[in-house]
């Protein structure tokens, strides 16, 4: 089973591990990414999420797609927040399960590193004295 | 060639909207991108741009046909 | 942080996440194993977990501390559940969080690999035509 | 020596109880392991045996001392 989400609502953890348990699943591994405080020595104040949702639904679905077949993975869930966050609020939840964690492990983590460089999601870090799009400039 | 630009994060407030139409004698994303950067300058500053057609994203010597629209994709920061 | 317990009542992922929460935190990550209902072939009814839990916690104390200064995390949450689990409960839930995401992924896996080897808890396993004590044979 | 022995797991099993008082003339873990695998066969066929004091995973080396706490560990297997 795969469950990609762009959600504009708080993100559940309990909700997405719920939904790649499986009767022959031994690990679950769940990747949980929140808003930090700081950026290179400055204070975040809040980010704001915008996606092209349905490019990044479908970027999504080819790296579930990709885990599943690379790492046999029973189900994989992959849900990304949009709009404003504030610090500590979760951004994205991955969570897959397999028979053995080994693969679980490194599926989660291949899927998280992969949405980070393929999927169209930017964030705007809001400071105290302005903002910045995240990684626009080198 | 008439084409739709959608641009988001950064690339939406370099361009004057999120989407815009225009009419330009170009026919690849390659040449799309050399007369974008000419009447944009900030965007050849960016760290990377790509750009997508019918949600894929394309490489340079793609084609483009009338009508597409076509997406400015600045450096993404999901997660 | 560190948050070490054994439970006989229903592990919560949700809690566990949130244990670990920082607002310096930029990377969650959890491990969640279950119950799963079969090992070699056979059909597992369900399993009976059994803790010699004051060193059982002591241990997993080692194991958290350990991770913490290998990695620098933020905080660590083990809950390990005893008594009798049906297929698809969770039995552990371990959740650590760091600043960026590789350390949490590799703190996390080496929390469960290391607390599979070292912490005094037994599990055996109910079949419908009898029970093992799981790994005790060679 | 007088020592108590407390088995979990299967040791519990092949132990006479999970707790229980022995006095046998053994100074060491290693002394102890012995003749406890000549009273428990059983224990010997475990795929591993391991014993702790003070809640202390200890060597075969170890000097047991009187009224010592041992607790014999088969096999863990949690998570």
């Amino acid at each position: 089973m795969i469950d990609i989400k762009i959600l504009s609502e708080p993100l559940n953890v309990e909700l997405c591990t719920a939904k790649v348990q499986d009767d022959g699943a031994g690990g679950i591994v769940v990747f949980v990414g929140t808003v930090r405080n700081h950026t290179k020595g400055k204070t975040v104040r809040c980010l704001e999420f915008e996606a092209y949702e349905s490019m990044a639904v479908s970027e999504m679905q080819k790296i579930a797609k990709t885990i599943e077949e690379k790492w046999n993975t029973y189900h994989v869930c992959m849900h990304h927040r949009v709009g404003s966050l504030g610090i500590q609020d979760i951004a994205v939840i991955i969570a897959v399960s397999c028979a053995h964690r080994k693969a679980a492990f490194e599926a989660c983590q291949y899927a998280i590193d992969t949405l980070k460089q393929t999927v169209p999601i930017w964030k705007k870090e809001i400071f105290e004295d302005g903002e910045e799009w995240v990684s626009a400039h080198p | 060639m008439k084409l739709t630009l959608i641009s988001y994060g950064i690339a939406k407030e370099i361009l004057p909207a999120h989407k815009h139409e225009i009419d330009l004698p170009v026919h690849t994303i390659d040449e799309l991108k050399s007369s974008l950067f000419k009447s944009y300058p900030a965007l050849e500053k960016l760290q990377s741009i790509s750009f997508a057609v019918n949600e894929e994203y394309r490489e340079d010597s793609f084609s483009l046909s009338e009508n597409d629209e076509v997406v400015i994709i600045p450096p993404v920061a999901g997660g």
